[in-house]
């Protein structure tokens, strides 16, 4: 019976981080079906969003470390914080302008190049943002609070323990994070229907050539998918960072997206909400269930293995198209 | 009188020769062909079983001694190995010119009464078989190639490889026989007959001795000092004397590699691949090469372009000299060896001449310049003269005693004299036996003393001893006040511009001398393309004013130089056109071996000959002209005709004929 | 400018289809050897040994492997890591439970061990194709550290959970352990390295090669003219995990000397190697030596300059390389997807046709 | 007329053999599409052997179907005496079925040489140890081929681009290649599919050429898909025509010529 009950609540936190990593995958999602670019980076992003923010609030200067070693100076800090709305609209913002460049720099150069080359391109990103975001801000741990309710929710333990005559212990954040995700993946889903850049990012999803002639300008779509990527990194930055502090860890959790997508095949956003959910639910049943016999911390590889059997037999993914092969 | 005693031990055939190579050198390399991606190569031990075995296939077919066995197809070992299987028969090999039109080749056939043939491919076969019924002779024919072969009637035809099979296979039963044949050449058996491309009229069969190949090249390669570590790339006609005294006579000689590129598109890479040690090319080579160059550094980058520039200036100053062993100062020495390895060094090595021991040219005078870009490079090119009837060499020249113009002296046994009439006269063991069915003009030629008149006129310097060639000597005439008139001699300055491919001077009986000049189109399009002159067709850039505005000035330069030599100073050129048309062997303006032919050019052209004379400044003609595919059609043109100016000593002066 | 080729000519397949088909390329090759086996063993000191030529030679060893699989077979690996513990944790294994056997031996037989783990997880290969595969191997990664950590066997039940390479002689000289000299680890891995590269070459030349290149360039079309490309693929795997195997049995036992799986061969070292092949240049053995040669390089340079001589903190340092990284992969993207090893041919080209442009 | 299974003679005087593959009422369908409808016929040793039709008309199924590299639901395919079952492609080619591409499948990577040389990998048995240490088996196994390969390069003119990386040929001489590593693997049946497809005049005159050749050389049987009417009929010794997935016609080049159903069906289109 407590065992169910445990089981319950430890599938309910899975819930909640699955829906974390359905977070951070539809950042992929995005960026592939609109650049066909598979977007290692978007972990990182997530870490760099949070670094910016956390330096923003806290009115750290930016680069302070490198300026220090060459000038031998000691800035640290202007002296002020900021508040977290204005912090996460200057961190938005900054994220266009990496987007921005990131097209410019990098995706404008690689357009037509094989899958793999790009997504090996963005490997090299990846690495390039986080010395940038070590550089930029300083590489130590950092606590995170944009006012997001923290701790155990006293009601949700008050009423479980009414009900089985046991509390469920959740974490407030969690619920908000939940809700967030939600109605994030809500706002995306009614973006990509019901706007006109929308339904032209889902143009150039579906052909290149299509999209040009119909007149939407590739370089645009591209900065706008990158500028809502890292907008979608933002949050996922928040949720984590509040949860367990901004440290490179981030980037590696995020990395946990690329299991959920290949349950949830690249090109299907519902595909990536689901197949969060299931990794998020399954590796933490795992870990309750099976963790004890072989010594836990089995989270570290069980989305991989899973994704991995998953994938043979049904290589395109649970929403992804068929591949028919021609000659 | 030449020496009759034959050379060392008794190798009176270059059958005898081949058997002393494969005891001498056995397992050195005798023959390579660049096929299927590599060097296929042969020894001599080797290629001496494949020529034995195709000789013993000869006698299967049935090949007689006395019989004529034409060879027709590009340089390959198979092709030389026929040569001397025919040889090991009894019989004697005629080489022909593979580009020649069926007719040609029907007079030729014909001529000699071939019994046999070995075709290199399909396209000579068929060929052949297109004359076979204009030569009643033709008892087999053997191709090389097998390609595409498969459908034609097999009754009187067999590929070489199985022709060697057979022969094989009958070594047994036919062996003695044909060791009896082998061991029955002596010194004066025919070795091989050469038909001359004659400037005028049918070609003539010029029968060569076993003498007179083997002593030649026996004098010729200790001349230069060849031995079996030579390398050479047969790629000149199989056909042209030259190719067989290299290939064949020096070759069996030295014993030295033969290597046969793989196709005529191929032949600068496979060259470059080899680097030839022992390199001879006429100078129209030469010419094309240092054009190619010239146009592949325009297009290279400003440094290189400098480098190349500096390197050349300093090999200019210095590289004669030093092949010439002159003194040359240290620091000289020092600019030559930097510019070695930054400049010439490696384009001598990417044009395949890095390894040239000793190279000739000949055939045509070469223009300074190129001869001394070359020899700056540090190649040590030299000159000969000579011709078919004296299995080619008459005068070479030494090593260190180089010049562009002069031939240099009487190659050894060989004895020369200038006739009355300026004629050059030779006499030598290379004198060859007679012109095949063909008496009088034998006795025309050579008389009772075995002297050969050369047809050429020319002097001795006395400074040097060196000779110099002015002209054909028919062709060396007077003008209409007597003057000495030499075509040849100025056609040949002004060809040594890059500009002119080809020149015609005309005078003969005249007042004064005028030319017909044909451009060289890479050239010449090569710098309307950078003056960005466009042009649509030959004929057009050919009209262009600029055009003719280059050319007088060479013309005008030409004279100047004529002018200096009193005896030719008659032969200023006062008017000139440019053809319309490159002179072409396919309409019989010249020779396979490109050597203008006066008689038809002076009757097919002479509308134009005429308006020379007659003063007028434009003249109207048309011409018929011959394309590749053989169909004939007509151009019509409207030409141009310059005054030029002439230079001081023009005036009379006149040359009491001596 | 440099090459006199006139003369340099082949009368066989065989001199045709050598390694080193032209001269001159063929005497710089021998050169480089005479001095790697003749002149730097007896010069080597610790710091070189240590921070530049023997991980230098290792990682050479991974990339060469990494490079059959990805370079040559194009089947995109980020398990590196993963595999290269298992070649470490099998030497480990080798060595504790067989000391008289010699280390040479059990080197071999650790490459061995991972060419069948490197199978196991290649499987998978035959459904997934190109970045699915790719993330696919990340789970060998993640699991097989997690195993090696988990599984207390592994590391003999240490306390630390490390594993420690106790020392171990080749003719006499220690080549593992505390007391192994710079000379001897140089030679081992030098020794390693040379014999890899030769067999990389003689599989990459003939047939296997041509197969895995086939299957690379166009699977479809590769199957229909008769490859297999089960075999085909595995071997890859087998042979790639072999060599990475090695690398990582030779990155614990002779380099590092002590090991725990997390920190030693964690997923950047799977980064780190691709890297490698990338800038070397992908399907070139040249390219493999060449990139691990820039990327062990870099870092100390950059170190000796930021460090060294500006005198900036050593973690600064270690972000801006990150950057530098990060930012030389990205660019040699765009600019030379070939790599070094592409540079270096054109180069070459030049210096061939000098003093003509074309 | 020619259904008797012992061979015939052509009119340019060569000798066709019995049948070297037969195929039996052939349905192939994708999901829903009936792609090929209950067709039927027949190669004979050492003929060209054409199968024409509009775009459309199943003219690749069928050749898939003869490679192996489709199923078809329906009917049998035989080769040489014995029925096909359903197999990989790849052992497909070891029984000597070789093939060109519409869309070039050349391997871009590797240099014209490499890739005819895949041809050849059927031939070459050495073992995994002995190319790991290119033991003298293996090197000369390696040289042997690539003497056969030269032969075919030297066939086909290609020497000159022995060494280029396939992907910086033009495409007529990409063409040439594939031709060349199909030819590499000594095919027992030969399929060409749409070998003159984008080509120019001379190109295609080059390629019909060869196609002749390597049929006389090597009396190699030829399969081609074509649907360039006027090549066809030159080249082939017997035609079948295709249209909607059903055989409309089958015979010499004349008889398909005169064939009414063909004329409506094929002619009609061909212009367009």
């Amino acid at each position: 019976m407590d065992q169910l009950i445990f089981g319950a609540e430890v599938f309910l936190n899975g819930l909640m981080t699955g829906v974390m990593y359905s977070l951070v995958a539809l950042g992929f999602v995005l960026i592939f079906k609109a650049s066909g670019v598979f977007n290692y980076a978007q972990g990182v992003l997530a870490l760099f969003a949070a670094l910016t923010l956390v330096g923003i609030q806290q009115g750290q200067v930016p680069f302070a470390h490198l300026i220090n070693a060459a000038f031998g100076t000691s800035l640290h800090h202007f002296g002020w914080t900021v508040p977290s709305i204005l912090a996460i609209a200057l961190t938005v913002l900054v994220m266009v302008v990496l987007a921005f460049l990131i097209e410019k720099l990098v995706l404008q150069h690689l357009v037509g190049q094989e899958p793999i080359i790009l997504f090996m391109a963005t490997i090299g990103l990846a690495y390039f943002l986080e010395g940038l975001g070590d550089v930029m801000w300083g590489a130590d741990i950092k606590t995170l609070d944009v006012g997001l309710p923290q701790g155990i929710s006293d009601g949700i333990e008050s009423i479980t323990a009414g009900w089985f005559g046991y509390g469920f212990f959740i974490d407030r954040l969690d619920i908000w994070a939940t809700v967030i995700a939600a109605l994030l993946v809500a706002a995306l889903v009614a973006f990509s229907q019901y706007t006109k850049q929308g339904r032209a990012m889902r143009a150039v999803a579906d052909d290149h050539q299509a999209a040009l002639s119909v007149g939407i300008s590739l370089r645009f779509i591209w900065v706008m998918v990158w500028s809502i990527a890292g907008f979608v990194a933002l949050v996922a930055g928040i949720m984590w960072g509040t949860k367990s502090g901004v440290q490179f860890s981030l980037s590696l959790i995020a990395l946990k997206a690329l299991p959920v997508l290949m349950l949830g095949g690249f090109t299907s956003i519902p595909g990536a909400i689901v197949g969060g959910l299931i990794i998020g639910v399954g590796e933490k049943m795992f870990e309750f269930i099976v963790g004890p016999m072989v010594g836990g911390a089995t989270e570290t590889w069980f989305a991989y293995v899973l994704a991995l059997i998953f994938l043979v037999f049904r290589p395109q993914g649970l929403f992804g198209e068929r591949i028919i092969e021609r000659v | 009188m030449t020496d009759r005693q034959p050379p060392a031990g008794d190798l009176r055939s270059v059958p005898a020769l081949l058997a002393r190579n494969v005891a001498r050198f056995g397992n050195r390399p005798a023959y390579r062909e660049k096929e299927y991606g590599i060097w296929q190569s042969w020894t001599w031990a080797q290629a001496a079983a494949e020529i034995r075995a195709l000789a013993l296939g000869f006698l299967a077919l049935g090949v007689k001694p006395g019989d004529h066995v034409a060879i027709i197809g590009r340089n390959r070992p198979a092709h030389y190995w026929g040569m001397i299987a025919a040889q090991m028969c009894g019989a004697v090999p005629v080489p022909l010119y593979q580009d020649a039109v069926a007719e040609e080749m029907a007079y030729v056939l014909d001529h000699c009464g071939a019994r046999f043939i070995l075709c290199g491919d399909q396209e000579q076969v068929d060929k052949v078989l297109e004359v076979e019924r204009a030569t009643g002779a033709l008892a087999q024919i053997i191709y090389t190639d097998k390609r595409g072969m498969r459908k034609y009637d097999h009754s009187r035809m067999n590929a070489l490889a199985d022709v060697q099979a057979e022969g094989r296979a009958a070594a047994q039963r036919l062996g003695p026989q044909l060791d009896a044949l082998i061991a029955g050449l002596d010194y004066d058996s025919n070795c091989v007959m050469l038909y001359t491309s004659g400037t005028t009229g049918k070609p003539k069969g010029v029968v060569l001795s076993n003498r007179n190949i083997i002593e030649t090249a026996k004098n010729t390669a200790e001349f230069d000092r060849l031995d079996q570590r030579e390398e050479i790339v047969a790629y000149l006609p199989m056909a042209w004397v030259g190719d067989f005294i290299f290939s064949m006579g020096q070759a069996m000689w030295s014993g030295f590699t033969v290597n046969c590129p793989e196709g005529a598109h191929t032949m600068m890479t496979d060259m470059r691949e080899i680097g030839p040690t022992y390199f001879f090319a006429p100078p129209r080579v030469f010419e094309g090469q240092l054009t190619s160059v010239m146009i592949r550094i325009e297009d290279a980058g400003r440094v290189k372009r400098w480098l190349f520039r500096k390197g050349m200036e300093i090999a200019r100053r210095t590289g004669p000299a030093l092949l010439d062993g002159k003194p040359v100062s240290f620091g000289e020495r020092i600019a030559y060896g930097v510019g070695k390895i930054f400049v010439f060094g490696p384009l001598k090595n990417t044009l395949g001449l890095s390894r040239v021991r000793v190279g000739y040219t000949a055939g045509e005078a070469i223009g300074p310049e190129i001869f001394d870009f070359y020899r700056s490079l540090g190649i040590n090119l030299k000159q000969l003269y000579g011709q078919t009837e004296a299995s080619v060499f008459i005068t070479q020249q030494p090593d260190g005693q180089v010049r562009s113009d002069t031939v240099g002296v009487p190659s050894p046994g060989v004895e020369v004299r200038i006739g009355e009439n300026g004629e050059v006269y030779y006499r030598s063991p290379g004198t060859f036996v007679e012109y095949y069915k063909n008496a009088e003009s034998t006795a025309s030629t050579k008389d009772p003393q075995g002297w050969v008149a050369t047809g050429d006129a020319g002097f001795f310097e006395e400074a040097t001893g060196h000779l110099r060639i002015i002209d054909r000597a028919k062709d060396v005439g007077k003008m209409a006040d007597g003057r000495m008139f030499a075509p040849k001699y100025v056609e040949n300055k002004l060809k040594f511009y890059p500009n002119i491919l080809e020149a015609v001077v005309i005078g003969n009986g005249r007042d004064y001398c005028t030319a017909m000049i044909n451009i060289d189109l890479s050239a010449v399009g090569n710098w309307a393309e950078r003056n960005n002159i466009s042009y649509g067709s030959y004929q057009e850039l050919a009209g262009h004013p600029q055009v003719y505005a280059t050319i007088r000035e060479h013309v005008e330069a030409v004279n100047r130089s004529v002018a200096e030599d009193p005896m030719l100073s008659g032969c200023q050129v006062h008017r000139f056109l440019v053809l319309h048309k490159e002179l072409d062997p396919d309409d019989g303006e010249m020779t396979r071996t490109r050597k203008v032919r006066r008689a038809v050019i002076n009757d097919k052209f002479a509308d134009l000959v005429a308006a020379l004379y007659d003063g007028s400044s434009s003249i109207h003609t048309r011409t018929e002209v011959t394309y590749e595919d053989g169909r004939k059609g007509q151009i019509s043109a409207t030409l141009r005709i310059e005054d030029v100016r002439v230079f001081g000593g023009a005036t009379q002066q006149k040359v009491a004929a001596e | 400018m440099i090459y006199r080729e006139a003369g340099d000519f082949k009368t066989s397949y065989r001199d045709d289809s050598q390694t080193f088909p032209i001269r001159l390329d063929r005497w710089g090759y021998y050169a480089i050897l005479a001095v790697a086996f003749g002149i730097i063993p007896f010069v080597i000191n610790d710091y070189w040994a240590n921070a530049v030529l023997v991980p230098f030679l290792i990682y050479a060893i991974a990339a060469l492997g990494l490079n059959i699989l990805t370079g040559y077979a194009g089947q995109v690996s980020l398990g590196t890591g993963g595999f290269m513990a298992v070649g470490a944790y099998a030497v480990y294994k080798l060595m504790t439970a067989f000391p008289d056997i010699s280390i040479l031996i059990h080197i071999l037989l650790a490459g061995g061990v991972t060419a069948v783990v490197g199978v196991l997880f290649g499987l998978p290969s035959l459904r997934i194709k190109g970045f699915y595969l790719a993330v696919a191997t990340l789970a060998a990664q993640f699991f097989l550290i997690w195993l090696f950590n988990k599984v207390p066997w592994f590391y003999n039940y240490s306390a630390s959970g490390q594993i420690t390479a106790p020392e171990r002689t080749v003719l006499g000289h220690a080549v593992t352990g505390p007391a192994t000299s710079a000379p001897a680890k140089y030679l081992v891995c030098l020794v390693m390295a040379f014999l890899l590269a030769w067999l990389a070459r003689n599989l990459t030349r003939g047939m296997l090669g041509r197969k895995w290149m086939a299957i690379r360039d166009m699977d479809i079309a590769a199957e229909i003219i008769g490859v297999d490309p089960l075999r085909a693929k595995l071997s890859a795997f087998a042979v790639s995990s072999f060599f990475i195997g090695i690398a990582g049995a030779l990155l614990f036992a002779v380099y590092l000397g002590a090991a725990e799986a997390g920190e030693a061969f964690g997923i950047n070292k799977s980064f780190l190697v691709l890297f490698m092949i990338i800038i070397g240049g992908l399907g070139s053995i040249f390219g493999s030596f060449a990139g691990a040669a820039f990327m062990v390089l870099m870092p100390v340079l950059l170190k000796n300059l930021l460090v060294g001589t500006l005198g900036w903190p050593t973690d600064l340092a270690a972000h801006i390389e990150l950057m530098i990284v990060g930012g030389l992969i990205v660019a040699f993207l765009i600019v030379e997807p070939h790599g070094l090893a592409r540079l270096w041919r054109l180069t070459k080209e030049k210096l061939r046709l000098w003093p003509f442009p074309h | 007329m020619m259904q008797a299974h012992e061979g015939y003679v052509t009119d340019d005087g060569r000798q066709i053999g019995g049948t070297v593959m037969e195929l039996k009422n052939i349905t192939l369908r994708f999901g829903g599409v009936v792609a090929i409808k209950d067709i039927s016929f027949d190669i004979r040793q050492g003929e060209i052997r054409a199968i024409i039709g509009p775009n459309g008309a199943g003219k690749s199924s069928m050749l898939n179907v003869i490679s192996g590299f489709y199923h078809p639901q329906e009917g049998e395919v035989w080769f040489k005496g014995y029925r096909r079952g359903p197999m990989k492609p790849y052992q497909v080619a070891r029984l000597g079925i070789a093939r060109t591409f519409q869309n070039i499948a050349l391997f871009d990577g590797m240099s014209v040489l490499d890739n005819i040389m895949t041809g050849r990998l059927n031939k070459m048995k050495a073992g995994f140890l002995s190319q790991a240490m290119w033991w003298s088996t293996a090197e000369r196994e390696e040289n042997e081929n690539r003497e056969a390969v030269e032969k075919i390069i030297d066939f086909l003119e290609i020497q000159n681009i022995r060494k280029t990386p396939v992907g910086r040929l033009p495409y007529g001489l990409k063409k040439r290649v594939e031709l060349a590593r199909a030819l590499a693997a000594e095919p027992q049946l030969l399929l060409l599919d749409e070998p003159m497809a984008g080509m120019n005049v001379e190109e295609k005159e080059d390629m019909s050429r060869f196609i002749l050749d390597v049929n006389d050389e090597f009396g190699t049987t030829i399969c081609l898909i074509e649907h360039d009417m006027g090549v066809v009929m030159d080249l082939s010794d017997r035609v079948v025509v295709m249209d909607y997935g059903r055989k409309i016609g089958d015979g010499t080049p004349d008889q398909v010529r005169n064939n009414q159903d063909v004329i409506d069906a094929y002619l009609g289109v061909a212009h367009d």
